[in-house]
């Protein structure tokens, strides 16, 4: 499975509703040969708000300006949520189905400020 | 992909009907017209020019080079211009237009071409002389200019 | 110190190239200096994505368009970088037939005579010189066209009437809205030239920058730049002077170089080809390079100057290929001055692809740390972008409706 | 802060660089394992070349730009892979820890061009510097 299958691929919960594309990858890991070495995992997707708001890095935070790219992207950028890989029930290109309801899912900016 | 060739297909449509835009020659007599204006603008451009570089070659004040280049382009400029004007069909009424334009275009570029051959020869003196009906002609297409301005109102 | 002064120079020579020398002389000629304001508009517009993008090569040691990719996608990455490459295999052409050109001017042997040896010798010249040496001769031999601004004090100009005709933005009785927005879209692809900030970015990494240079490239672009600009408007004005009350319209780079003459003679005349010939001369290296640089950049190649071409055998290909082509075009004895307006106008229409990626690295706190865009260049950033996008938009339609501003 | 980064800013369209700083190419896709339900994928390989990107990009561009590379490819099968697991560091560059001279599968035109070509034009110096 490549990545950027899963970047296209549907997110629908188990009810059948659709939470639409994935928009970003979410991973972890520390390359290397060090104590703390650990290879590379996918450890959620991101999903909602449209495409712009992930590209331009306004709903990962990482970027704040402009102000008018940033108005833009707002409301995408709050509704844009994290399916963490325990919820995930398969993980098969095109469609991956997840556990309960898109409804339950956290919102990515309350993930990233845990 | 259906959607992609009917797409395609408009979009080749838009680059041809654009292409058609820029190339076709004037239907109306109102397109006539304003294509008559730009022509008269460029001979009287390019006869200006011409004159211009022989004041500028005779004072000493551009280069021999400099003016032999400038008025090659300004000959093969006009006889360009004229030719592509000639080709054109003029809407009955405006007849009249078409021969004076085309007659004034093709003084013009006997004009320049006179004055090109002065150059290859190195007849530098007698280009003030040769150059002597680039003025008039100007001044007559300016003339040219202002009847068919007045006709279109 | 002196770095410094040789820098500041060299980015006033630069920014000047063939589409400046044809836009500036048609507009001025037509307009007179009613379009004036474009390029006091895309030199503040140039300048603060030029100083963007050279902040974040200081910061992240690469060059800025190293991160478009990650911003766009390789989707849209790839639709600027195809654009782009169409862009400069045209203007590669138009800047080689301008030094061949400015050669005929001087020696009236026909320019397509001098393409192909023009070419060699660019070809020999990307081979043996360094990235530097090559960039300062020709910035510094492109400031002898600085005889436009003292040209246009020996025409002893009506001041009154220049000022009002830059203080009048509306095109005169002779000219129509279509043609006068055209020109508007022309004149900011020709001066917002995209290649200007690939090449700074690359070469600042080449030649290692590092956070103490910072002074340095904002000495080079707040100084260099507004005084190419003035050398752009000094050419609108000449041109104005020369031949708009006479109705003569700009089709050769001959007409451009005239007022010169005109103004100081034959010693001004060949100055004024000297700095013609330097600046196409080094915008076509620059040309080349820059886009040598984004294909390089696009898929990851090593690349520059820095290195032994076997090092960076897919950049030099390239480089050489796009060369042979641009030749190769040039030889088709299409008109250089219409391929230049062409040119110059899809250069207008790919801008915003190349400014987004910039603000949006320039933005990004987790790259740029200290070094983040503050509000000024936000705010002049995204005016730019704005202005772009709406040219971009415009461009390809005026081009139709106004047959390439010919009406 | 947690612990996890998006792919997109850190690891995926990144420009691959070797133990000795030469330019490689750029992590054109990513390959990871199915781990099952609830598991964590495991990214195993990164993919650098052509030939990844165009079957990533699709549509007859991307289509054309995987035939074209696969074409040109010395190697059997599949785009060029680099093992996960020699990544040095990923913080804006992607380091590798080895050599380009170690992963012969990778920048084969550059290879190619390199010996073939350039090299055998003067002044051009050494590929293997």
């Amino acid at each position: 499975m490549r990545i950027s299958e899963l970047l296209s691929s549907e997110v629908v919960d188990e009810t059948g509703r659709s939470g639409g594309w994935v928009h970003d990858v979410r991973i972890s890991g520390e390359p290397g040969p060090g104590e703390e070495a650990a290879p590379f995992r996918v450890v959620g997707l991101v999903i909602g708000g449209g495409r712009l708001p992930h590209a331009w890095g306004f709903a990962e935070g990482r970027a704040t300006g402009p102000w008018l790219l940033r108005v833009l992207t707002a409301r995408g950028a709050r509704q844009a949520r994290f399916v963490p890989a325990a919820r995930v029930e398969s993980w098969e290109a095109g469609t991956i189905r997840i556990r309960g309801r898109l409804g339950d899912l956290p919102r990515l900016i309350d993930e990233l400020h845990r | 992909m259906r959607r992609r060739v009917i797409a395609l297909v408009a979009v080749l449509l838009v680059v041809a009907s654009a292409v058609w835009y820029g190339h076709a020659p004037p239907r109306s007599a109102q397109a006539y017209q304003s294509r008559a204006e730009e022509t008269a603008e460029a001979l009287r451009s390019q006869a200006r020019a011409a004159e211009l570089w022989v004041r500028a070659a005779a004072a000493g004040t551009v280069t021999r080079q400099a003016a032999t280049v400038a008025i090659e382009d300004a000959e093969s400029d006009a006889r360009a211009t004229a030719s592509r004007f000639d080709r054109w069909d003029p809407p009955p009424e405006l007849a009249s237009t078409r021969t004076e334009l085309t007659s004034t275009g093709a003084e013009l570029v006997e004009t320049l071409t006179r004055l090109r051959v002065a150059t290859h020869e190195r007849r530098w003196e007698d280009l003030p002389e040769v150059a002597g009906g680039l003025g008039p002609l100007a001044d007559r297409l300016t003339g040219d200019l202002t009847a068919l301005r007045r006709g279109l109102r | 110190m002196f770095a410094f002064t040789l820098g500041t120079l060299s980015a006033i020579g630069g920014f000047i190239d063939i589409g400046d020398l044809v836009a500036d002389a048609l507009v001025g000629a037509r307009f007179g200096l009613a379009l004036a304001w474009v390029t006091v508009v895309s030199v503040i517009g140039i300048a603060c994505y030029a100083e963007m993008s050279a902040r974040i090569t200081v910061q992240t040691r690469r060059p800025a368009f190293d991160l478009i990719r990650s911003r766009l996608g390789p989707g849209y990455a790839l639709v600027g970088l195809v654009g782009a490459f169409a862009v400069t295999g045209l203007l590669v052409m138009a800047e080689l037939s301008g030094v061949a050109l400015a050669l005929q001017l001087a020696t009236s042997v026909h320019y397509l005579l001098w393409v192909p040896v023009v070419a060699a010798v660019v070809l020999l010249l990307i081979w043996v010189l360094p990235f530097e040496t090559m960039e300062r001769i020709y910035g510094l031999l492109g400031l002898t066209m600085l005889v436009f601004v003292v040209a246009v004090w020996h025409l002893d100009p009506d001041w009154p009437r220049l000022w009002s005709s830059a203080t009048t933005p509306v095109p005169p009785a002779s000219e129509s809205w279509p043609a006068y927005l055209f020109f508007v879209v022309t004149l900011i692809g020709a001066q917002m030239t995209p290649y200007e900030m690939f090449f700074f970015s690359s070469g600042a990494v080449e030649s290692r920058w590092g956070p103490k240079d910072l002074t340095e490239m904002r000495v080079n672009v707040l100084v260099g730049f507004p005084l190419g600009g003035l050398l752009a408007i000094a050419i609108q004005a000449v041109a104005f002077l020369v031949f708009f009350d006479a109705g003569i319209q700009v089709e050769h780079l001959a007409e451009t170089v005239l007022p010169v003459g005109l103004a100081l003679g034959k010693l001004g005349l060949a100055i004024a080809l000297l700095g013609v010939f330097a600046a196409t001369f080094g915008a076509t290296l620059e040309t080349l390079f820059s886009t040598g640089y984004q294909i390089a950049q696009y898929f990851g190649w090593s690349y520059g100057k820095v290195q032994p071409p076997a090092q960076a055998a897919r950049f030099t290909t390239v480089v050489v290929g796009l060369l042979l082509l641009s030749t190769a075009l040039a030889m088709t004895t299409l008109d250089p001055i219409t391929v230049t307006i062409f040119a110059v106008v899809f250069s207008a229409t790919v801008l915003p692809l190349t400014f987004l990626p910039v603000l949006l690295v320039g933005n990004d706190r987790q790259v740029m740390g200290q070094l983040a865009n503050g509000r000024l260049s936000n705010t002049l950033g995204t005016v730019t972008l704005a202005i772009s996008t709406v040219a971009a938009l415009a461009a390809l339609p005026l081009l139709v409706l106004t047959r390439g501003g010919s009406s | 802060m947690t612990d996890h980064h998006s792919v997109r800013f850190t690891l995926l369209d990144q420009q691959v660089v070797d133990a000795d700083g030469r330019r490689i190419g750029r992590v054109d896709d990513l390959l990871c394992d199915d781990p099952g339900p609830g598991g964590e994928p495991v990214i195993t390989h990164l993919l650098s070349g052509a030939e990844a990107l165009g079957d990533r990009l699709g549509g007859l561009t991307g289509k054309l730009m995987a035939a074209v590379s696969a074409r040109l490819r010395t190697t059997p099968d599949g785009p060029s892979r680099i093992p996960a697991d020699l990544v040095a560091d990923h913080a804006d560059l992607v380091h590798l820890r080895v050599r380009l001279a170690d992963l012969p599968d990778v920048a084969g035109l550059e290879r190619w061009l390199s010996a073939h070509v350039i090299s055998l034009l003067p002044g051009a110096g050494d590929a293997d510097q």
